[in-house]
């Protein structure tokens, strides 16, 4: 046991926890003001509802004693036998602090997606929604690519903080979010314009701030390999978003604040599984190309109409994930990381390959599964508001609160 | 007593009022709206750099109820005052008065201006 | 010239404003009020679930200075664009008006408009 | 039928529509809006202590348009309720009405009300 | 001294800083646009105020040489002697990191009391009050329960992170502020609805984030201990959310936003004295009674109308307090924390003796004095401010500023 | 290597990394409605482009190997042989570490400039003015600073935490800019008053939090002296906000919210430069005189008009780093920092000439290279947008986004 690495994990796990409720704000701010609270408040109970459903059994599906390479056991529900020792995915921390770690990584991940739902969902179907995608595409996912046991993981597919697990898999839940939901009242004819992009800037900051966590703390030690993915972090983020910025400028003649704030979220998603792995040059690239791929797919994207990817979640997190997974088998290198592998630029593009089929598994496997779930949900409890209270906005037809009140 | 409500370039607001002031116009109430003429709405940016029309631009509604006495002076305060000469300069508007009265002391006409 | 003012449901301002222009129909301004009639008011909860009634409705006043001649074009598109047939959908008031005067120009009367 | 202005202090505004309640006025709106009169502004204070002179204060305005037979319970009401005796209390202010129409069901003149 | 040990008390304290200002934007969120600014800057003065106050004498009084297990001395007035070196309380970090660590628990202690107060009270007795009620009621209280020597130490009751001494001391503190205060103008006649719930929410999140320094911080070192503190603070906190929230739903038809956010403060609040002595279970059970508890005392609270605690700090620390410190005495265990005890569950009935003991002593101790502290600075300089500046608001009649403007 | 320091030296930068988007709001809150966005975003995107500008060249400029005590070499150009391993600054930390450290200050100096721009500049410009500052102004006199082999560090010129390689030099870069820029349209004429006080707050508050990252992790270890740093930082930032508040309001009656805001932040500048050096005493000294030499000089030149300082950079940060960086030669004291010096008090009046001599190379150079830069740029692509896009608000004339919409 290690006291640096487990300050570092835990403050990790801190910082990765503040960044569900930025993301609240970051989604908050970009919604009308009718649903401005309604947001917010998707990804404040997602906090408490998979901190809950994973110290249960989500943990224990996810990292629990493996069954066939598919899925961990329950033997680990309730933490039984998760204690203070180092477990078996660190040596130096005890073994709560890796659970915990990997609990915020559970949480922010469905969160992700309601940025698709955004402005029309039952509150009472999200819930139920995000308790059975947790169950069935997250633990399962988590388990294949980081469980000891996984068989992406046995494949030599490389992730290092989740852009396949996080990233594609809240990405492509959002694309079926978005074609099962079907576009909001009014789309593509009324003008729906971010009502407060001075929270969405603030959402952004704090995502980028715990996004160190994220990556870095990925490292599950505070030393080298921690403060690479520290600096790759940082520097994908930047480069994303004057790349943003620049396309924006470059197309409509102003630089959008807005394209800044989410360009720093491309970056920073694509450079998530590479982190630990590629040098700050390659974070360069990486943080170049990523938010180009994103920025013009969501600008195609948005001509069709009939999904409505309000937030653009497939857009940023899909594509920026399925970029960043696949640069990471360009650009790895074991000089960054020896416990790592080589990419195509340093001569090995079998890896390439290996990430290629963890990226299509992961496309096809979360967009499948919640098709399925959200298809079984409208079908039996309705996962839309009726026309009159997406109107209304859902801060008063679902919590009977105002965002802001005049007084 | 007539009523005159005009909708000014918000940036011409501070001007306007101390110019009536300097008339010995004081009372008014200020009402921030949006509004729509001939001059063309504006364009905001989306993030993928795609226009977003916006149709309705920020005006500012003066309402000041004045003695017939004084329509006149403020009307060409108000029209000196706030002209850029750019379409969009907006519209004063005249309308009948049938009665004021102050809360504060209950009297009418134009004694309660 | 005639002031109309059209208290109306605020999701239906859009359709309302594009239906104008429809018809010819371009000035005006918007102002957001909240507004009180027969339609019963809102609740609100708190968060030990308490009820928090609130009598006040948010809804949006359009007004309009239009000739004479369109006045009843006016109220029939807005009539129709905004009704839903439900308690709350709103009123539509007019008023005499004396004169206009375009600030720019200092065009007066149906010229102002 | 009249419309009524009432511009008085927001603090007064839940009683006096409370009154009109009781009086069976209840159809009205409520904006927001800063005013300037008799009563000098009020002085807001920089970080180095410099004193900013603000001229305009928060007042709302309600507005309610009321048949003919009810402009003087009405005006009562508001005079009595929202007087403090303290310059600033606000105005009332009456003015013709030509037509009220109900959107819902295009009911027209009084019966709109 | 280690430095990992070091550098986690040191981030905890930053964590905990900002937990106060996070307070302010809790509490400000939910009075009325008039008081915004006054109700922000309530919590961020008393930060500069106690921060200068503990420095000076505070820290002496709490954790200073023992006066018959009473109070500190006044030896370490001015930090004299208080260095690099580790003290008397932790062995592995300087002393100077356990006594700033402390100072944010002084800090934010006295700002929770600022919601009883909310809206009508004179900004320099508000000041004064403050210092006062530091000096005679918090640096004694943490005394007897903390300090080397201090009574309720010594009789073994146990306060992991600070349930009688912040909690139940503010609760019962604001308690006496609402009764000696009396009520709003206008409350219960007008309705009073918070002026944006967003900040409230933003709130609510840094200071579940921050709580992770108050919590596993208290561990005064980055190992198991603090991760299992950690683990069960996440745990209570996410479980009262979900359980205030659906209280809300089932009682009034509607999920409240309002609600989540404080059922995550109620639970965090009611897990803090147990943190560090019981499982990740028992804090699903604790996060399940508390804002039960809290929920059911406020609704009932509400209708005397002579106590406006405007905010509900009573309810939500005086009995998430409660029922923290006596859950502590029930579901303790030496199997998280050998240095503990065992509670009623474990074969220790007299531990829940004990701690219902400390629980009676800090609900009349921190009322009474309080109330004193009140009603002496009431017929000297006045508490309230006149009718005029409270209709007026705060914020223009206590600082000039409006918190936000037009243009 | 030591995973404590490692973890506190990358936690300290997440903090001040954080700090730039804090002051974004910071600055943000303080400007009119129709400048908000474009004011927060000048800090965001600078975070970004510095970020980018620092792994190039940045951090081989100040603190590559020496070229004759004036500047770095281009040696470590894109990082070049900074890596896992702990460099020439700091022996129990990887390399890299210490240079994303030292990246925030980076992009945190040039981004404090901004409030003196505030409401007029042309976003384009700003881009191109802030890279060449970093490279002309920044790099250099970091180097001097505290890069091997600077001069005035060889001189022994004590900066602990960055008083004149931050504060001095944006201060006095800004009172540049305030002069070539020229005033605001209105100024003096139009009140202009901070649309939103409650984000000054915010970002107030978020400052202090990073601030301890800022200071005490200047340490470059989790030990005694980062603790110490860590206390004085506290100290004096209160102290200087309860000082700023009481000035407010002994000279025109009341207690000014923005300026206890605004005197944290100039107690945190002032300390800076001490932070390591001096006791917690003399931090509440620093924390006394700083505000107050702030304030009247604010008050003082207020009145010249030509000078339009919007929000007050340079009597905060130029001032208060000046009186932070002569406070050090006064205050410093090796029983705090032996690897520091005695300062006047201790009975080295050598000292305070040091700093003299420090403080005003970096007012004279700061201000020369910064007048002429802009010099140059307002005569080639124009520094200012002209009068109708200032009337109409940077946010839509440069962004063509609205902060906020009423829907
Ligand atoms: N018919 C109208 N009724 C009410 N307001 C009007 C009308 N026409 C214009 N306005 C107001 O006047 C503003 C300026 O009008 P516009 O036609 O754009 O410019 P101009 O008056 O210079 O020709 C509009 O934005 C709107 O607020
Ligand atoms: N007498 C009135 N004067 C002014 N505005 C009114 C009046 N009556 C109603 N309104 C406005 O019209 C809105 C709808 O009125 P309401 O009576 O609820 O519905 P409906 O018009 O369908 O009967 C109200 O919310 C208010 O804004
Ligand atoms: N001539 C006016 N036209 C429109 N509104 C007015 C006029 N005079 C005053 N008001 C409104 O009435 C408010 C109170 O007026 P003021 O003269 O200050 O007090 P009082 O009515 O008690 O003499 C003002 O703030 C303004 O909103």
């Amino acid at each position: 046991m290690n006291s640096g690495d487990t300050a570092w994990v835990l403050i990790s796990s801190a910082l990765v926890l503040l960044m569900t409720p930025a993301l609240g704000f970051f989604y908050g701010g970009m919604v009308r003001r009718k649903n401005a609270l309604s947001t917010i408040m998707q990804s404040f109970i997602i906090v408490a509802l998979i901190s809950v459903q994973w110290v249960l059994w989500g943990y224990s599906l996810a990292f629990g004693p493996d069954i066939g390479g598919l899925i961990g056991s329950l033997g680990w529900f309730g933490l039984k036998g998760v204690g203070a020792e180092p477990g078996p995915y660190a040596a130096t921390i005890p073994h709560q602090a890796f659970m915990i770690f990997q609990a915020m990584f559970a949480i922010i991940t469905p969160a992700l997606i309601t940025g698709a739902f955004a402005e029309r969902i039952k509150f009472k179907s999200m819930l139920i929604f995000i308790v059975l995608w947790a169950t069935l595409v997250y633990d399962p996912l988590a388990h294949w690519v980081w469980g000891n046991g996984g068989w992406l993981r046995n494949l030599g597919a490389m992730d290092f903080a989740g852009g396949t697990v996080v990233h594609i898999s809240s990405g492509f839940a959002a694309l079926a979010a978005a074609l099962v939901l079907g576009p909001r009242v009014g789309r593509g004819k009324e003008p729906m314009e971010p009502h407060d992009i001075t929270i969405v800037v603030l959402g952004a900051a704090l995502l980028w701030f715990g996004w160190f966590g994220f990556n870095a703390g990925s490292a599950l030690a505070a030393d080298g390999l921690a403060t690479a993915a520290f600096v790759t972090t940082n520097t994908a983020a930047a480069m994303a978003a004057l790349t943003w910025m620049s396309l924006s400028w470059l197309l409509d003649g102003k630089p959008s604040v807005l394209g800044a704030a989410t360009g720093a979220v491309v970056g920073l998603v694509a450079i998530t599984p590479a982190a630990g792995f590629v040098t700050p040059m390659a974070a360069v690239i990486i943080g170049f190309i990523a938010p180009i791929a994103s920025f013009l797919v969501i600008r195609l994207f948005k001509k069709w109409q009939r999904a409505d990817d309000a937030l653009d979640v497939w857009g940023c997190h899909g594509i920026g994930g399925t970029v960043g997974a696949l640069a990471t088998g360009i650009f790895a290198t074991t000089l960054v990381n020896p416990a790592g592998a080589n990419g195509l630029f340093y001569g090995n593009p079998a890896q390439l390959g290996i990430q290629a089929l963890a990226v299509v598994v992961s496309w096809v496997f979360a967009f499948v599964v919640t098709f399925i779930i959200l298809k079984v949900l409208d079908v039996t409890i309705g996962l839309k508001v009726d026309k009159e209270q997406e109107v209304q906005g859902l801060d008063l037809s679902q919590h009977g609160e105002p965002a802001y009140s005049a007084d | 007593m007539k009523k005159i409500e005009a909708i000014i370039r918000p940036e011409k607001l501070e001007a306007t009022k101390n110019a009536l002031v300097a008339k010995g116009i004081v009372g008014l109430n200020v009402v921030h709206v949006t509004g729509r003429g001939v001059q063309k709405g504006i364009v905001h940016t989306g993030r993928t750099g795609e226009r977003i029309e916006v149709d309705m631009l920020p005006k500012v509604k003066m309402e000041l109820v004045v003695a017939d006495a004084k329509v006149a002076v403020a009307v060409d305060t108000i029209c000196q005052v706030s002209r850029t000469g750019n379409i969009g300069d907006g519209k004063i508007f005249i309308y009948p008065v049938e009665d004021a009265i102050r809360v504060r002391t209950g009297e009418r006409g134009e004694a309660a201006l």
